[in-house]
């Protein structure tokens, strides 16, 4: 049987020209990684969009980052005072990372 | 020319586009495709105008066209600030990223009045496709120090420090577009009429032709932005046209005062006119995270940009002639 | 006409795709190009019947067309519905769906149809495109009451009502397919040939070489829709040929008996042949999810569109032919 | 330190021609927003499928939500019945939200 | 109320060209389903990459599978060797699953 | 003949992207779109090879040329496989991985010195691209052998058996690029040059054009590529550029040795001195993923695919002109 260790699964829902600026942060934290997945739509409370625009500043994607509970910890802190103005949306949930001491 | 202008099929796309949206249809341009299509639309300016300015050489009207489209962009958005703070109510932050867009310029509004124009007999310069991706950037600066000089939130924090990983006036300078577009420019000039001529079918047998389905594309994202908007009041909807009259006249003026023929003043007024609805909101997502997309998008998009496409440009040519 | 159609370049790039499919090649193409390129020739058809009939003027000949397409579309998936239950043995609700589809058109067929009539000298009417576009939705309505009169499972419950967040009625009716068909035919007929010059090229110059490359795509797609489904039974694959042979074969007919030429009476039967694959997959998902798409993309793609393609197109010019 | 609250994050991998079916349900239970992400291709026992289709109907997306514990019981109850005949394919993790409190 | 499983969500980051290979695995230990999602961009220690290749053999893609307990198990056993030569992050979650009986 | 490769806009292009990546620029061409003018360049010089192959026939000089080229392909990567372990000190792994890169080839390198071949009037023979498709998939045979043959690790377990769900040779044999050459090929023969006319004009009207835009993107990535790695060392880039020197060389002899035109000669030079960026990654990614990506698509993509494009071509028509 294989080993695996507790880590954090970050995922951060922000518009896409914030993208390099969330993995700054990131890597101020000295996260090990990062992947971003594009939104093909969306909606909430300030109305719908679609991800067919030919104006890429409505366009969203979320930037998922495994990492221990400690990194994880730095990077919602640095990134509180953004919540609001950036309007992101972070959630962080417990997952088992297969020898993934590395993170 | 109102009557040629609303005949003509690249018009009657956008408005097919803007009343398929208004109906709720699902029709949908991919974006990859309308992506594509912008890439040749500016790589094709680009090219031609090069290749125009290799045959004609430097001119001095080139030069002041350069400079003043550069001052317009820097200073137009300072009447569009204090327009939009008073009449339009809006905050300091809105008010300066509203007023970035309307500083700089639309590339496909600036297309369609190429080729409207070119119809109307009064075909402008080829060097004023380099004097629109001048003027792309210029406005944004000035709408950040407007925003950061009358906003207290601002004062407080530093607006233009984005934070780590990121560099606005880097982005602003190698921005995309811009680079495509007087990059295409410098390869039209240094290739020259018989360089260009191996390349030249793909440029011009398309062109026309995907200028309408891109203006297909445009009318489905204006309509759209308009119809999910909750955003726009009736005050910034007037701004929203009475915005490009003001600068699209001024532009057409200070092109007749230079000394442009009636084709290019009337496309720097064109270009005064046209909001920004790539680079600038892009930039101003970054730069100003805290301004409402909702507000400069349903404006620049929705309202501004069916307004120049519909009428502005028509009017702007009319004053031009008139002028020249 | 069948060797002439087999080696012609459209038809040899199905049959490249079908083949590349059948040995599991990786070969694809992008998703946002395959429907940049429909668009593109949903545009060029509209755009250019609209031109023809604005010179032609509209005729009676339009109207007969357009009134039998409708009524065709209404009734042939009666046939057809108790054909799958009774022969093809299966339920209300998959027969209701997949009726749908073989009363519904292909616009792929009918633009190869178009391409290889032309060919044989047999060119249909500009018009035709109109009623291809009328023929989209009919079937739609046929197909819910069918399955819906016969099946017990949805007698209990309300199967028009597909929940909050979706209106049938509308979809079908804003369906994108049908506003780009019918608006790029409107601004066809508006434009007139003059206005159409400057934006022929590019929906000239590119048609056919386009149509080759997007049936390379479908080739890829009706093959591979094949190998995966585990679904068609040799009952249902027999009724995928002998439907559009009986539906073509009484479109030609009546094609004929209303005054239609050879081309247009044979185009209609193409049209009543074909089988929906894009617009009514979309909307029986949504208003008869309970019935099972592996069923009906496997026959209407994976069989019905190869059949029309190398067959059936032949054989519905070869009826119009012997009866005009 | 940010404080955080706990959300559920609901998952539903259903075909792209339903999603506005799906969320029309979830308004009516009044969840604050959503975000689409497209699925490039799968299989199941019904045989695999790619998105590479021209042919929409075969698409499939995931819709992701964030909300609290009883909306999310109000949203599984409201697809229940649904979740066989559209096969969807519905599940439910716990999250920490920063900042959250507006789900 | 409608009732729910726990099963585990399985989430594996991975090169796309070695999609087939990791399904293929999935099959043998009788797993169901899957759902593969497009990476936009990243970045490790191996520096950042885009999508936006011509080669795709730079493409990343997430397999998606929701399995029980046991068949995660089998499946990260069998994968346990691949995950270095392969570079795999293979990162395992508890979801609820409404009426997931069948997986 | 270098200025004249240095000022045609096609290179332009590609030294646009390439700046433009280098200065750090957010242009980008969307990845569906690069896939979708690939896909048009293969179809496009597959079509035309087979035409003209269905106008001179098949002759002995094609036999020649495809034995040759198969030949070069299964033994180039010996020698590139001792040059990168003794003076590229790489593991046997990544050396077998490169070497497969190296003996198979680049269809853009390959398109692009058509063209600059064309315009010196040394036209290759059309039968080119039949040969092209061939070279594709040998090298990666002796790649993997050799790693195998010399790597401790992969002596232990089977380096050829990928895991269930897999089946390299099938992938090999199969691979999207080669079978649209040959197939394409295929159809422009049987349809000659009567059934090609009808397509021709999206063939030929877009050809160069595209090539541009396209060439606009590979600059961006080869630049993207290399100033992303991490992985590169001297001696690694001084490899990257003599062994495209040496293997197009030996390539450009052969092709003189059994007797090919000068053209012909100079683009067997250039798909021996070209390296695969598409075709073998992906085979190398799924045959030995121990091996490096960062390493070989660095070199090929970053390296030697620039150093062809702007010198490589040129030097091997120069040869093939004195030697011929
Ligand atoms: N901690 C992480 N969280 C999420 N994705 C990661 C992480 N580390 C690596 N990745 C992804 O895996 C790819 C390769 O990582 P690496 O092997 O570290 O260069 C990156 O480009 C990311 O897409
Ligand atoms: N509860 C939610 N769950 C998932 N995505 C959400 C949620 N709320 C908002 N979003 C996403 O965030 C975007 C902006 O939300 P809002 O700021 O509420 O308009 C939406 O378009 C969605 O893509
Ligand atoms: N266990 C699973 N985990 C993740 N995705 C699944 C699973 N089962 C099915 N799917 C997805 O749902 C689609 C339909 O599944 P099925 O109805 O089993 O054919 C598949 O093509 C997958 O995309
Ligand atoms: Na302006
Ligand atoms: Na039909
Ligand atoms: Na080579």
């Amino acid at each position: 049987m294989v080993d695996t260790v507790q880590r954090k699964r970050i995922e951060i829902l922000v518009d896409t020209p914030l993208v390099p600026k969330i993995i700054g942060y990131a890597k101020q934290v000295d996260i090990s990684g990062w992947s971003v997945i594009k939104i093909a739509s969306g909606g909430g409370r300030e109305g719908r969009w679609h991800h067919d625009e030919i104006t890429g500043a409505a366009a969203k994607s979320i930037i998922l980052m495994i990492a221990n509970k400690e990194k994880a910890q730095q990077l919602t802190d640095a990134l509180a005072p953004l919540l609001d103005s950036h309007s992101l949306l972070l959630t962080i949930a417990n997952v088992e990372v297969v020898r993934g001491d590395r993170f | 020319m109102i009557i040629e202008t609303l005949t003509s099929p690249v018009i009657l796309f956008f408005i097919l586009g803007f009343l398929a949206a208004a109906i709720r249809s699902d029709l949908a341009i991919p974006e990859a495709f309308a992506k594509a299509m912008s890439i040749y639309l500016m790589a094709a300016i680009g090219l031609k105008g090069g290749v125009e300015v290799a045959s004609t050489g430097f001119s001095i009207d080139l030069a002041a066209a350069a400079i003043s489209g550069i001052l317009l962009g820097f200073t137009l958005p300072i009447l569009a600030f204090f327009m939009l703070r008073s009449f339009g109510k809006l905050g300091a932050i809105d008010a300066g990223a509203v007023s970035a867009h309307y500083g700089s310029v639309s590339v496909v509004t600036f297309v369609t009045a190429i080729e409207l124009l070119t119809v109307q007999g009064i075909r402008p310069d080829g060097f004023m496709v380099g004097v629109m991706a001048l003027m792309e950037m210029p406005a944004i600066i000035t709408g950040l120090l407007l925003a950061r000089a009358y906003s207290q939130r601002l004062k407080s924090d530093n607006s233009l420090d984005t934070g780590p990983g990121t560099n606005l006036m880097h982005e602003v300078l190698t921005n995309g577009s811009v680079v495509l577009l007087l990059g295409a420019f410098i390869i039209g000039f240094i290739a020259g009429a018989e360089g260009f001529a191996p390349i030249k079918p793909l440029f011009d047998v398309g062109f026309k032709g995907v200028l309408c389905l891109f203006l297909l594309d445009m009318g489905l994202i204006a309509a759209r932005r308009l119809l999910e908007t909750r955003k726009v009041t009736i005050r910034l909807a007037t701004l929203a046209i009475v915005l490009p009259i003001i600068n699209g006249t001024m532009g057409t003026i200070v092109g007749t005062l230079i000394g442009l023929d009636p084709g290019s003043a009337a496309i720097l007024g064109v270009l005064c006119a046209s909001a920004s609805y790539i680079a600038v909101p892009a930039a101003m997502r970054l730069a100003l995270p805290q301004a409402d997309p909702g507000i400069y998008l349903a404006m620049s998009l929705g309202i501004t940009f069916p307004f120049n496409i519909l009428f502005g440009i028509s009017l702007f040519a009319a004053i031009a002639k008139f002028l020249g």
